[in-house]
């Protein structure tokens, strides 16, 4: 059935179906999972097709579900837990980082914790500074998560099932705004065909969404679709960019990000995050590491959060989160940058 | 306790403004969020409109608010909820203030930058939250820093019952305990947490009783009735003025909307409303002081009269406000 | 229940050889980090040594362990703490590999990952934290995977009395209870949390005390005595296994060393320790068993022997162990 | 008084003794702070001086106790509650990231909270992946905090005194291993000339720790000691090493860090939290940002923890944590690398 275009939301819930009938060990838990559907519709349709002890509402106590995840998980299952905003990790941290991420280290790999925890994240829709943030840059810097952030419907389903066959714990983050919600405005390109069959997408492996000559943008998630426009405008001035997906940070794919910035020459990251001390500073360093085999042509470039809590007020919002006219604005301004004479010592 | 005749009178104006500010903002929360100008396809739009985001009213609620309220002054604190209007606006917080906030307007009272979950009122000593649990611990810091200075103030945390099953209640309430602090632990039991019905989240009957696990008493208010509140929440202020430490008490009450504005309710029995609304605490509250001869028809007509003013008025000033200039985001990170 | 003689033996037989453990522990642990091997100045080098950093000893504390895991079977989980020795060798854990772990050895149980607290063993489900509170909601997932593939497996979560009052405790007993989960919940009421008493701590006098917020039994065991221990817990275990729910069971216990090794106690009251001595429950269980004709003077001896001679292999082993590469230390993040 | 010399750990219960007197709305509040003096030290003295009502001990609690700090500090008190390592974040992240950090700003400056968190952290001592992490990445990422992370006795007491005095939220970092403690080996050089009287050190200042002209290392806390003795044996085989001691990373001193690498050309940044996504890439961008005024004479370099848990077992622990030696070699791999040529475009 070519041409089948689901949102990305469906596209989860499809993964979902698929791999809880491929194994009984899998099941969910979490914050209105079940009749609901979830919030932001990931497990739509899914009690109704797997009954409640393998979608399972819990009461709002995230420590206690997501650790009651690793105890399953020690004990041969597969839970998927979901925390219904990122925002909320602030509550169930510990579990998640010092023991999800670390037990399998501490136990020198004999301990495997199969879990997945998908998340919501992102803004852009005026929730303000507790349930508008990306934060995927806290969960990249503590070892131990792999941690996936797909752009698109035919990424997260692929990806999705790659996470729960994995047998490392799996942070998913879904952003909000390109999941096709009825109630919700979205990118339109995140809805797309997706193949009726169960399929994986390998971690690690970046997409190029563009191809271009004159600079790397390096982004992910809804920014993908940002990037686009911003480079359909940019190419009607003659500047061609090329579009990196990231997909997954842990494992990055350092590789794709060099190889692409070594032929463009310039670099734009854009990014829904804060700006300081997360994924744009990464990608700059990882290019400023190979600057042996990567000349640069400008200077670096970055969009991030400025450094502020998500604000309420639209005006606000639409300032500090990076929109189409700041990643134009960026590339042409790195378009124009020249990086010092001298330095060839 | 029973209420003075000025305090049934307060109680009662402050649940007809609560409820008329309430359906008020239902209304203007609807603005520019149906099609046709919204993005084609969608039923919705949750950011579009003057008032956009979530917004999870009270309509219901309001016994709780104004009975635990009416025992408070300015210099009490009170830290309310993600549904945090009622709770605002019986703590005295200004409503043009809080309705420009919620508008995201530069006259806000965080200028924009909180929403409507994050209400700040230093004056009157009123935060919230959006993080589901989040509330009781900074009114155990309230109230540690009245009992440090001697000062006969109390605190007060909001929460909901689905509210009770996160850790940060537990820690809250030993703390208090343990160091007897004047606070008060109000549960709004409403029977929901988003689709999670109570029995489905909470172990036992009611939230009340958790208090024997930390020693201090616990008081069930089995209805959603303001003197019933105001009763039980009496004693627990008087006892925490008096330095004999704090009080978990559970409301059983109810909201007439759904969990978030937009929120279709598949989860909830299709009469369930309809019921509750046969139980509405206001009208039934202005019978009994009919009754009891505190209220005139006339003076409800006043009451109502006023309450909806002061409501058309802070919407209006909040529709007139400015909208912060965008590198004001850039302000207020640090003092 | 009573215990069988086999039980019985059994349980003195561990106590011995925690102890034993325990004791060799603290002497093996100060090798290397005493003057004038360490850095001039210092009164003694946590980082020193065999066995660096920090190390909690459970001496005293061993019926609690052997009196829950004399009901336990090698597919039942446990999750223990940051004084997880004891805890360890009751639930059959290995010497060998978890002394190799201690002394950081490539033959560990974590090829020298973990270290002492961190001990993970999946072929008796053992496992532990060094996060306070943290091994409850794990207990809680082992006893659901067990409840949904319907085995009749139970998981125990041990903590202190200072975790008592962790969200993470609340949390996992709120979800216990309402799942009716296999859990039995062990608090070693040791009553020090480092420096803090029970007292400054928990609100209420027992922890058991808590049980009524969820519903569920709770059990106080008032002497820190491995018969009463595994008569409480026994019953508990059936019931579990029975699937009528979890329990809470708080043990009066008492820990003879600092709260690590190296810990000064200016907080504890000067004879603590020698009035507690007096009543250590290894020679008082020996006693009893020897008056009610379950062991002789000679099968007491050969206990002690045989306990000793398995650590000091043990010690031994990992002794001999050589240490990992330093590039394993770039391995097994994932599997 | 000259020549009178403290370790860290005394300066800091000096400020904190000298601040108490000063104030009397500054308590403290955490887990042993009482009788035992704090676990590293931190708050020796405090209680026989002022009694358990301004130097309260708590129950093991630290979203409760760690809120209540937000709660008292918004009724005007000036609290100080000390997270005893900084690893146990993940059970009161929320209270800490989510609202000590963003009330200020979510209430249009209205609210003051002027907090200061004190905490423990860093390794080297095999004390394992929970009770050995640097984690100031992840709270230099998350907006609304300030944080400090001082290297010696003398920037300990002064950098103390202005976080309390701050009517913002400080955290406050000091490494476990130059406390100057009696029972962990340390760094003798965090133990320095401390003035009697209090003083501030204001925040947002970098220090030129030791000046040179061929590279840039920039460091902070523990690991400047390190940077200190590998500079030593670098000058012995002609390299000279500047180093900078960033003392506070929010605010972040960017100019200084500009103004060494302008000179020198070359940027190493040695730090021992987790390499990925953290302060090394943070360092790292913001020279790459400036590339056309700084001309790099050699690829940027990073030592970090390798996004590992940090592991027990001494040999293992010691290849992770960034050493003298692991300093020496990347200094010299530094002085031998070369950026590729062309790029000007
Ligand atoms: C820590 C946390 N978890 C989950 C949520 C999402 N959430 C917001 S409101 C809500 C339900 C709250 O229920 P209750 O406490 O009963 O309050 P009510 O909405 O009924 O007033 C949930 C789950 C949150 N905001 N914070
Ligand atoms: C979340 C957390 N907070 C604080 C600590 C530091 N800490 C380790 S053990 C301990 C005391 C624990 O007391 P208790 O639970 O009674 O166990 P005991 O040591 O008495 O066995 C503390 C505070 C920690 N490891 N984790
Ligand atoms: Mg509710
Ligand atoms: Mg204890």
């Amino acid at each position: 059935m070519a041409g089948r275009r689901l949102t990305m939301a469906e596209a989860i819930s499809e993964a979902f179906a698929q791999e809880m009938e491929r194994d009984p060990n899998v099941f969910i838990m979490g914050e209105d999972v079940g009749v609901y559907g979830g919030i932001f519709g990931a497990t739509k349709g899914l009690i109704e097709k797997f009954g409640p002890e393998r979608v399972m509402d819990t009461p709002i106590s995230e420590t206690g579900f997501i650790g009651a995840a690793i105890g399953a998980a020690a004990a041969g299952m597969r839970p998927v837990a979901e925390l219904m905003f990122v925002d909320f990790f602030g509550v169930c941290m510990d579990q998640i980082y010092n023991h999800l991420a670390k037990n399998t280290y501490m136990s020198g790999g004999n301990v495997r914790l199969p879990v997945v925890i998908t998340t919501a994240i992102g803004g852009g829709y005026n929730d303000a500074a507790q349930h508008s943030q990306c934060l995927y840059g806290v969960f990249a810097h503590v070892p131990g998560l792999k941690v996936v952030v797909p752009s698109n419907a035919y990424d997260a389903k692929g990806l999705l099932i790659e996470a729960i066959r994995d047998d490392n714990p799996v942070l998913y983050m879904f952003h909000k705004g390109i999941m096709g919600l009825p109630w919700m405005a979205y990118f339109e390109g995140s809805t797309t065909e997706v193949p009726e069959e169960p399929y994986t997408i390998p971690f690690g492996q970046a997409r190029v969404v563009r191809e271009g000559k004159d600079l790397t943008i390096v982004t992910l998630s809804q920014m993908v679709h940002k990037a686009v426009i911003a480079a359909e405008m940019l190419a009607k001035e003659g500047i061609e960019a090329e579009i990196l997906d990231l997909r997954t940070l842990v494992p990055l794919d350092r590789e794709a990000v060099l190889a692409s910035v070594a032929k463009t020459g310039r670099l734009l990251v854009a990014d829904e995050d804060y700006l300081g001390f997360g994924l744009t500073g990464e990608i700059a360093a990882i290019v400023g590491e190979h600057l042996d085999r990567i000349a640069l042509r400008a200077p670096i470039k970055r969009l991030g959060v400025p450094n502020v809590p998500i604000p309420y007020s639209r005006p606000l919002e639409q300032f500090v989160i990076p929109q189409v006219e700041h990643i134009v604005a960026a590339a042409k301004e790195t378009m124009q940058g020249r990086v010092a004479a001298g330095g060839r010592a | 306790m029973s209420p003075s005749k000025a305090q049934l009178l307060w109680m009662y104006e402050k649940m007809v403004e609560i409820r008329y500010y309430e359906e008020t903002m239902a209304k203007v929360y609807m603005e520019g969020k149906l099609p046709p100008h919204i993005q084609k396809g969608l039923a919705f739009d949750i950011g579009s409109g003057p008032v956009p985001g979530e917004m999870h009213l009270a309509a219901g609620q309001e016994p709780v608010a104004v009975g635990v309220c009416a025992h408070l002054r300015d210099e009490d604190t009170v830290v309310g909820t993600h549904r945090p209007h009622h709770f605002a606006i019986a703590k005295g917080v200004p409503l043009d203030k809080m309705t420009a906030e919620i508008f995201g307007k530069k006259t806000g009272l965080g200028k924009g930058k909180g929403g409507h979950m994050h209400l700040f009122d230093p004056a009157h000593n009123f935060s919230c939250s959006g993080i589901v649990g989040a509330s009781l611990p900074p009114a155990c810091g309230a109230a540690l820093a009245a009992k440090k200075r001697g000062q006969d103030r109390v605190a007060v945390a909001f929460f909901g019952e689905g509210a009770a099953n996160q850790g940060a209640f537990h820690e809250s309430l030993n703390l208090a305990a343990l160091w007897q602090l004047p606070a008060i632990f109000v549960c709004e039991d409403n029977h929901w947490a988003i689709s999670v019905p109570k029995e489905k989240a909470v172990s036992v009957a009611s939230v009340a009783d958790r208090a024997c696990a930390y020693g201090m008493p616990g008081v069930c208010v089995p209805e959603n009735d303001p003197l019933q509140v105001f009763e039980a929440v009496g004693e627990a202020v008087a006892r925490a003025r008096r330095g004999e430490g704090p009080t978990l008490i559970e409301v059983k009450t109810f909201r007439y909307f759904g969990h978030f504005q937009g929120d279709a309710e598949v989860y909830r029995p299709k009469d369930e409303v309809k019921h509750l609304r046969a139980l509405d605490p206001i009208p039934k509250l202005a019978a009994r002081l009919k009754q009891d001869g505190v209220l005139t028809a006339q003076e409800e007509e006043a009451i109502v009269a006023r309450a909806r003013q002061r409501v058309d008025e802070a919407f209006a000033f909040a529709r007139q406000s400015p909208y912060p200039a965008p590198q004001e985001a850039l302000e207020d990170v640090f003092v």
